[in-house]
């Protein structure tokens, strides 16, 4: 895909700089914020929105912008983290479902009804009470719910491109079946898993800003978009600011994100690429 | 007087014209064949006649109906073509919706049109020649014949003036064809309907209409009556695609059978049913009990309708599956199928029929093709090049192609390329698995010229896979015809298809569409 | 079917025996001592053990594991430890709370996804097509919480129709029952039903595109007329699935929407009796979620086959 | 058939309405942050228990007022001997339990039996471990023997913790309370409310309300909510950061009042470097009171210098020994040989004040360089870790028994700071009962401990109320836990 067939998908262009956009902010809070989020400053709490503070200070005195950037950052790391873990375990756990049947697809089903059956929530009150709440325990408990969608997602592709009689012809060729889902099942699933990958990731960010506000997820002093929420909440009728803030922030993130994911499917799949000409091919 | 006319009709898609500036009159009571290979706009111009284009189509250009320009209302347009228009598409598999009873889906064309009624809906079964327990009966409970059938009946609910068959038999087996292109001919006689025929079978068409139009990348090439356009035709593509439906017989010594390569011993291939209690199930034999030769050299044909058992057959011998009971012994080696020493496979490859599935699209040609040569222990990396150059330029392609990825292929190069890559590992046997029937015909003759002249060259013994009959009697030396996993009939293809003996043969046989008259 | 249908529920039964042995030992591992929890911080170790010892926990994990399972399939579920009632009888009345809201939830969801997504399956392309969408798409993205205390903010303490959190039973007053509900299964709702209006249009587009819909079109139907005729019903099929999913999750987010709005479902009762270490409650509240979401699969799975008659037979 | 149907119909209507209007004036609905696991307030050290039950349902011997007065209670009297070792109690006649039993002294000595008992699930067990022997003398008389002299102990047995219970259904009050109190168990809908009604039958001065309605509502904006839209009449203690919602509304009344909780900055006395004098006092110094109570509190807390309750006649003002002061932290740590301050983990139990607290803290140490790690915890996990394995360098929490310096003479209590000195100190308190010489012994504590900088004595938790303004009667300050509502009622 080359720069001008990316053109092609507007949706995919908006959602694409405004993700990268957040993603842009958040990674710049990592070497520069307007103050440092640690800066507590109890005298200069409430502030509203001015040239000193572009978006306020809140119920500590840390400035707003600051601490969304930041926020940003976590949730985004979350997201992404429990998409790796998801695609990490998942993908490989779908493919060998796919190549081996038999026991080992039984098992990955089993274990993805299992994985399923339980919400992420639960998982992740569990994970919280085992280690503690905090980022990583988001991300575990994010990560295990992403694990058997990815698993159906690589199956169920691996499967349908397993049917191709390329496949057979690796096999003829005498490549092992690992071999084969390495060198032929992964590289075209590969856009299938992306696709899914942004949908985890915006869904991600979503469980995380949840898991936050109950206060499973990111603890103080880090901060997240959820965090914020949570810690703004009792506020809300006082400062409805310290609340709106965070929480149009991930309505816009989730937004692009989306935005972008199907922008991608659409550019990516070449057969929803050419629907419009593929019934009356020939 | 026409009943269709159409005028200079224009179909584009973001700016690329798909049809241009084809003009076309169809008569009353006309058979009208349209025929263009892949690309060639002639199902396009169909769904132009019936307002089925999609939303994004461009139109330029007039189409009328009995005179009447066709109605811009789309409930109007739904009406007419409802009342007096019946179509018949490709794919039977698709077009009947798979969660309704197919008595309901006729009986709601029936009501579509006004003419209600259980009658009715049993009427047009026993017209199309299905029984009227069939009406319970759920698509993908029926044959694609039946399934064919069904659409018929739907397409004649209305009582029709126009019948529009969009390659109705191309999905369907030999036996089939034939048969459902009889019944079409048999109801346009009977209801003395006009009929769009559109393929891209020339024979087919010559059986069944009176009247043709070549298209070719949306152009109008020649139009005229059938018998005056394919026994003179005008334009040097239509000429070629004359040509291409008679196949030379080979040229050259017939084969004479010295050293046995390949033999396959009572083998059998069983199927395990689905089912609560697996192990109750009988299984499916898909081969059953089958025993071959083959000898160095020849060119062993294996034909008979789909699901008889000769994929499974070629995926055993060239080790993709294995046997259930029996074995196979390779100049020596024994095996079984998947168990075929890698060593060994080096001796053996297939060509698949679909050229659009058997190469990997992240893959470059270079990384596809050198993929058997893994089976080749210690090849370095400038034998490896060599063996690649060698392969390409074998099957008449560039080595510049070497670089590319498959999509930048037509068809037929790739169809090529897989030949290509099937004699990378110089092997003594290839298996054609249909290797012609998924190509434009106008292709078809030069990819069984190469296949003819390589084996000529290297010495190849090929076993080909098909069902087309004219391409067996061209290419093959000694045919095996098989059924229900069984081979019924072997023989020299010209004393077979002469005098065939059993049912099969006798029905494929009868099937055959008649040569084009010169 | 029956066949089929028999696999399946030993699939499931498989998945629930798992689930509970992952319960089981999972918590086993919890830091955190219950006993040491209900005394707090001046109880002396004496009392703790003597605690420990009333309530069981010093016997071998795989004995306990043992008699939680025969406990549950006699219907007997143990007591709480922190709260010495029956726990089937605390789950059954928080069920009383999260089933209805989750149902709710499911209704509203469904009423106002699927029509939408069919409204803009229909204009594909057009203006109302993208209106919607757009629409769906911020759906999406707001996170229910959230939602629930916009909507608190405007319906409960601005206009001060309906109540702001909290829950009366069903026993005494119905209405105000169902009035405290209504917040809640909307904020669970609404993004859902976002969901389910892009999925439904999806499947839709997917289905208009299939060569039976031409045949419907070819019969004399128009494209509304052959999308509702033939598309809706084949595109239930991926909407089916998606609910089955929508199901588990809207469960689980019951959990932290009956924190937002203070309701005493099952949810927030797994959320205490983990704060609180109630293993006894926790284990059996979560295996009983993890039946529900379970089960939701299995209708689902079997729905398919009433639907689709070909995996009503391919599957016998 | 239709008409007896439409009459039932018309009288509940007017059932409905008539108890509507009269609702205002003797009902009441409170609102609670937590539901109580349990309501057996001997058998669990949640505060959500007392809160419902501690002198609504059940009653002491001796009942703690407002002010944190010792008062009568079910006993009516009591003599001390010279010694201070043994107590004789006159009991009140004619007081019966909600189920009708009626209350003499065998319950009292079953209630303290009970407690003392081996297998005894008590929390504060520890309290009442001098009583030696409780005897029955008649059915109106109780005498108790300690085994040392206990200058807390009339004010010990008015706790929660002692309330009387009677043979008959003690072992059934976690689910289904009795006892003698002015309101009666009726009803607890698990997860939403309890609801208690007037005791007819009560043996004192009926109260005002017929009947009380717990709400728990764990959200601060939920209850925020609830208040607004009138779904509770009031709540004990709101969160400070919402109080200006209330602020100048003419509806309601915030009540500010005192607890018994000093939150301190516990440190643990027996690690490195926290065994250090000069690394305390520097912290000590680097922590800015007035900013944590306005960040934590909303300036509603109550600085405090030492371990002591700024409302108690005994309390001294030690919050200048070591003032805010970062040049001299420095100096302090440069002393102690870490001139560029240290690392430390910092556990935070999962309640406001010390989340926020914490973070603040944080924030402060890190301009004398301490770098402190944040921990968020739960109550078990925290009960686990830092209370019973001292596994911690520094926590926050508020210590909230009354009159709890004792704990500075543990040696084994979680903070581990053993001084013999204060253990002296002590002994000879517990042992004193004149009440000049008890505030000595107590003031001298306060200063060493204050000097030590044994913790970082950051402030005393305030309780702040909201109620309907319509509301007369509620306890201002918190002196014991519990919501009492013998004196509360409507006016209008």
């Amino acid at each position: 895909m080359n720069w001008r067939s990316l053109l092609k998908h507007p949706g995919l262009v908006i959602g694409l700089s405004a993700t990268a956009l957040f993603a842009l902010l958040a990674l710049l809070s990592l070497v520069w914020t307007p103050y440092p989020i640690a800066d507590i400053s109890i005298a200069r709490r409430f502030a509203t929105p001015g040239p000193e503070h572009w978006l306020g200070t809140d119920q500590l005195g840390r400035d707003m912008l600051s601490l969304i950037m930041s926020g940003t950052l976590t949730s985004f790391t979350v997201g992404a983290m429990a998409v790796l873990i998801g695609a990490g375990i998942g993908v490989p756990l779908g493919l060998a479902a796919a190549i081996y049947d038999g026991p080992v697809e039984w098992v990955v089903l089993r274990f993805s009804d299992l994985a399923f059956a339980f919400p992420a929530v639960v998982i992740a009150i569990l994970i919280a009470t085992l280690v503690g709440p905090g980022a990583s325990n988001a991300v575990i408990a994010i990560g295990i719910f992403n694990v058997p969608v990815f698993a159906q997602v690589a199956r169920g592709g691996a499967l349908a491109i397993s049917t191709l009689d390329f496949v057979a012809a690796a096999r003829l060729a005498g490549l092992s079946k690992p071999m084969i889902a390495l060198r032929h099942l992964l590289p075209n699933i590969a856009s299938l898993i992306i696709v899914q990958g942004t949908i985890q990731l915006s869904l991600g960010i979503l469980a995380e800003a949840g898991l936050s506000y109950i206060g499973l997820g990111t603890q103080p002093p880090a901060t997240s978009l959820g965090l914020m929420l949570r810690d703004a909440q009792s506020l809300f009728l006082i400062h409805p600011w310290l609340s709106l803030a965070p929480g149009l922030a991930i309505v816009v993130i989730v937004i692009a994100l989306n935005i972008a994911g199907d922008g991608l499917r659409d550019a990516l799949d070449p057969r929803l690429r050419n629907r419009g000409l593929a019934n009356v091919a020939g | 007087m026409s009943l269709v006319e159409i005028e200079k009709l224009t179909i584009s898609f973001g700016g690329k014209a798909a049809v241009s500036d084809l003009s076309l009159s169809i008569n009353k009571g006309d058979r009208f064949g349209v025929v263009g290979e892949s690309g060639s706009g002639k199902s396009l111009t169909a769904l132009a006649v019936t307002g089925l284009l999609p939303e994004n189509a461009e139109v330029s250009g007039a189409i009328r109906f009995d005179g009447a320009h066709l109605p811009q209302d789309e409930k109007a347009m739904a009406r007419l073509r409802g009342q007096r228009i019946g179509m018949v598409f490709q794919e039977p598999m698709t077009a009947l919706n798979p969660l309704l009873r197919v008595g309901d889906q006729i009986e709601e064309a029936l009501k579509l049109t006004g003419h209600e009624g259980d009658t009715a809906v049993a009427g047009l079964l026993t017209e199309v020649g299905l029984e009227a327990q069939h009406t319970d009966r759920f698509p993908h409970q029926l044959s694609g014949g039946q399934r064919q059938r069904v659409m018929i009946a739907m397409a004649l609910a209305s009582a029709p003036d126009l019948m529009i068959a969009d390659e109705p038999t191309s999905a369907l087996d030999v036996i089939t064809q034939r048969v459902v292109l009889d019944l079409i001919r048999e109801i346009c006689d009977r209801r003395q309907m006009t009929l769009i025929f559109i393929s891209h079978d020339m024979r087919a068409v010559a059986t069944l209409c009176d009247r043709i139009a070549v298209l070719r990348g949306g152009k109008l090439i020649e139009t005229g009556p059938v018998k005056e356009v394919l026994s003179r035709p005008a334009d040097a593509y239509t000429q070629k695609l004359v040509a291409a439906t008679r196949m030379a017989p080979r040229q050259g010594e017939p084969h004479v059978a010295e050293k046995t390569l390949l033999e396959v011993v009572h083998l059998t291939r069983a199927f395990p049913q689905g089912g609560f209690w697996r192990w109750r199930q009988k299984p499916l034999l898909a081969v059953n009990d089958v025993s071959l030769r083959v000898s160095a050299g020849e060119c062993l044909a294996l034909v008979g309708p789909s699901g008889c058992g000769k994929t499974t057959l070629a995926r055993m011998i060239v080790g993709l599956d294995s046997a259930t009971t029996g074995q196979m012994r390779f100049e020596g080696t024994a095996y079984r199928g998947s168990d075929l020493p890698p060593a060994r496979r080096a001796d053996l490859s297939l060509v698949f029929q679909d050229p659009f599935g058997s190469f990997n699209p992240r893959l470059s040609i270079t990384q596809s093709l050198g993929e058997p040569l893994r089976l080749i222990p210690d090849l370095d990396p400038l034998a490896r090049e060599e063996r690649l150059m060698e392969a390409i330029d074998s099957v008449g392609l560039d080595r510049a192609m070497l670089a590319r990825f498959p999509h930048e292929f037509s068809g037929g190069q790739r169809q090529r390329l897989a030949i290509a890559r099937a004699l990378v590992t110089r092997p003594s046997l290839v298996v054609l698995d249909e290797p012609v029937s998924a190509l434009d015909v106008s292709v078809r003759g030069d990819v069984l010229d190469l296949l003819v002249k390589l084996q000529n060259q290297l010495g190849l013994t090929y076993i080909i896979i098909s069902h087309d009959l004219d391409m067996v009697a061209a290419m093959a030396d000694r045919v095996l015809v098989m059924e229900a996993g069984k081979i019924v009939e072997e023989g020299k293809p010209d004393a077979l298809f002469a005098a065939p003996q059993h049912r099969l043969t006798k029905a494929l046989m009868e099937a055959r569409l008649p040569d084009i008259a010169a | 079917m029956t066949l089929y249908i028999l696999r399946r529920i030993f699939g499931f039964l498989v998945t629930l025996l798992i689930a509970a042995a992952v319960i089981f030992f999972l918590l086993d591992l919890l830091p955190g001592d219950p006993a040491r929890f209900i005394l707090g911080i001046n109880a002396t170790p004496e009392a703790v053990a003597a605690l420990r010892l009333q309530m069981g926990l010093d016997d071998p994990a795989i004995v306990r594991f043992g008699n939680w399972l025969f406990g549950m399939l006699r219907g007997d579920f143990g007591l709480s430890q922190t709260q010495k009632l029956p726990v089937a009888g605390l789950i059954a009345d928080r069920m009383a709370v999260t089933l209805p809201l989750t149902i709710f939830a499911m209704v509203i969801s469904v009423v106002i996804g699927l029509p939408l997504g069919i409204l803009a399956a229909r204009h594909r392309g057009k203006i109302i097509d993208t209106g919607l969408m757009i629409l769906a798409q911020t759906g999406v993205a707001i996170p229910n919480f959230w939602f629930g205390m916009l909507l608190t903010l405007l319906f409960a303490v601005t206009l001060r129709w309906l109540p702001p959190g909290g829950f009366t039973p069903w026993n005494e007053d119905a209405w105000a029952s169902l009035r405290g509900l209504v917040l809640p299964s909307l904020a669970l709702a609404l993004p859902q039903a976002a969901i389910l209006a892009r999925v439904m249009r999806t499947a839709l587009v997917d289905v208009s595109s299939q060569d039976f819909i031409r045949t419907a079109r070819a019969k004399g139907m128009t494209f509304g007329e052959a999308l509702w005729r033939h598309g809706v019903r084949n595109a239930l099929l991926p909407v089916l699935t998606i609910l089955g999913l929508q199901f588990a999750f809207l469960v689980a987010g019951t959990i932290i929407v009956e924190n937002v709005f203070y309701l005493p479902g099952l949810g927030k009762l797994i959320y205490t009796a983990i704060m609180e270490r109630d293993l006894v409650l926790v284990r059996s509240a979560t295996i009983i979620l993890v039946l529900v979401v379970s089960f939701t699969m299995l209708v689902v799975d079997l729905a398919y086959g009433f639907v689709d008659p070909r995996i009503r037979e391919r599957r016998a | 058939m239709r008409v007896t149907k439409s009459f039932a119909l018309a009288s509940a209507g007017l059932l409905l309405a008539t108890s509507f209007a009269f609702a205002q004036s003797t009902e009441i609905r409170v609102g609670a942050p937590l539901e109580p696991p349990m309501l057996d307030p001997t058998a669990g050290a949640a505060e959500a228990i007392d809160v419902v039950v501690y002198q609504n349902v059940f009653e002491g011997l001796t009942r703690i007022d407002q002010t944190g007065a010792v008062q009568p209670g079910l006993a009516s009297a009591w003599t001390v001997s010279e010694d201070g070792l043994t107590y004789r109690f006159t009991l009140n006649d004619g007081v019966t339990f909600h189920d009708g039993t009626a209350f003499d002294a065998e319950d009292v000595k079953f209630t303290f039996e009970r407690i003392l008992a081996e297998d005894s699930v008590n929390a504060q067990k520890a309290l009442y471990e001098a009583i030696s022997a409780v005897t029955v003398i008649d059915p109106l008389t109780v005498e108790f023997t300690l085994s040392r002299p206990d200058g807390l102990f009339l004010f010990n047995i008015g706790r929660g913790d002692a309330v009387i219970v009677a043979p008959e259904s003690a072992a059934n009050n976690a689910t289904d309370p009795i006892g003698t109190g002015p309101f009666a168990f009726v009803q607890w809908d698990r997860g939403s409310r309890v609801i208690l009604e007037q005791y007819g039958p009560y043996w004192g001065e009926k109260p005002a309300l017929t009947k009380a309605t717990y709400v728990f509502i764990g959200d601060t904006a939920t209850m925020t909510n609830a208040l607004l839209a009138g779904d509770v009449d009031g709540t004990y203690n709101f969160a400070a950061e919402a109080l200006p919602v209330f602020d100048g509304n003419p509806q309601f009344k915030v009540l500010v009042g005192s607890t018994e909780g000093e939150t301190i900055l516990s440190t643990n006395n027996a690690k490195s470097p926290f065994d250090k004098l000069e690394v305390r006092q520097a912290m000590a110094h680097a922590i800015n009171r007035q900013e944590i109570i306005d960040g934590a509190t909303y300036g509603y807390g109550v600085p405090i210098g030492s371990h002591f309750a700024p409302h108690h006649p005994y309390y001294i003002d030690l919050t200048n020994t070591y003032p805010y002061d970062l040049d001299k932290a420095r100096e302090l740590l440069t002393e102690a040989g870490y001139p560029d301050g240290f690392s430390a983990t910092l556990k935070l139990p999962p309640v406001n004040y010390a989340r926020v607290s914490g973070q603040i803290i944080a924030s402060e140490f890190a301009k004398v360089g301490i770098k402190l790690e944040l921990v968020n915890m739960e109550w078990a996990q925290w009960l686990e870790d830092v209370f019973a394995n001292k596994d911690f360098d520094l926590t926050i929490i508020s210590h909230v028994e009354p009159f709890d310096i004792g704990i500075y003479a543990n040696p084994d209590y979680y903070f581990g700071y053993n001084n013999p000195e204060v253990q002296a100190l002590n002994e000879t308190l517990n042992a004193t009962t004149d009440e000049a010489k008890r505030k000595e012994l107590a003031q001298e504590m306060q200063t060493i401990i204050a000097k030590d900088a044994v913790n970082g004595f950051l402030f005393e938790l305030a309780q702040t109320g909201v109620w309907n303004a319509k509301l007369e009667g509620m306890w201002q300050n918190a002196p014991v836990e519990g919501v009492v509502l013998r004196n509360v009622h409507w006016v209008e």
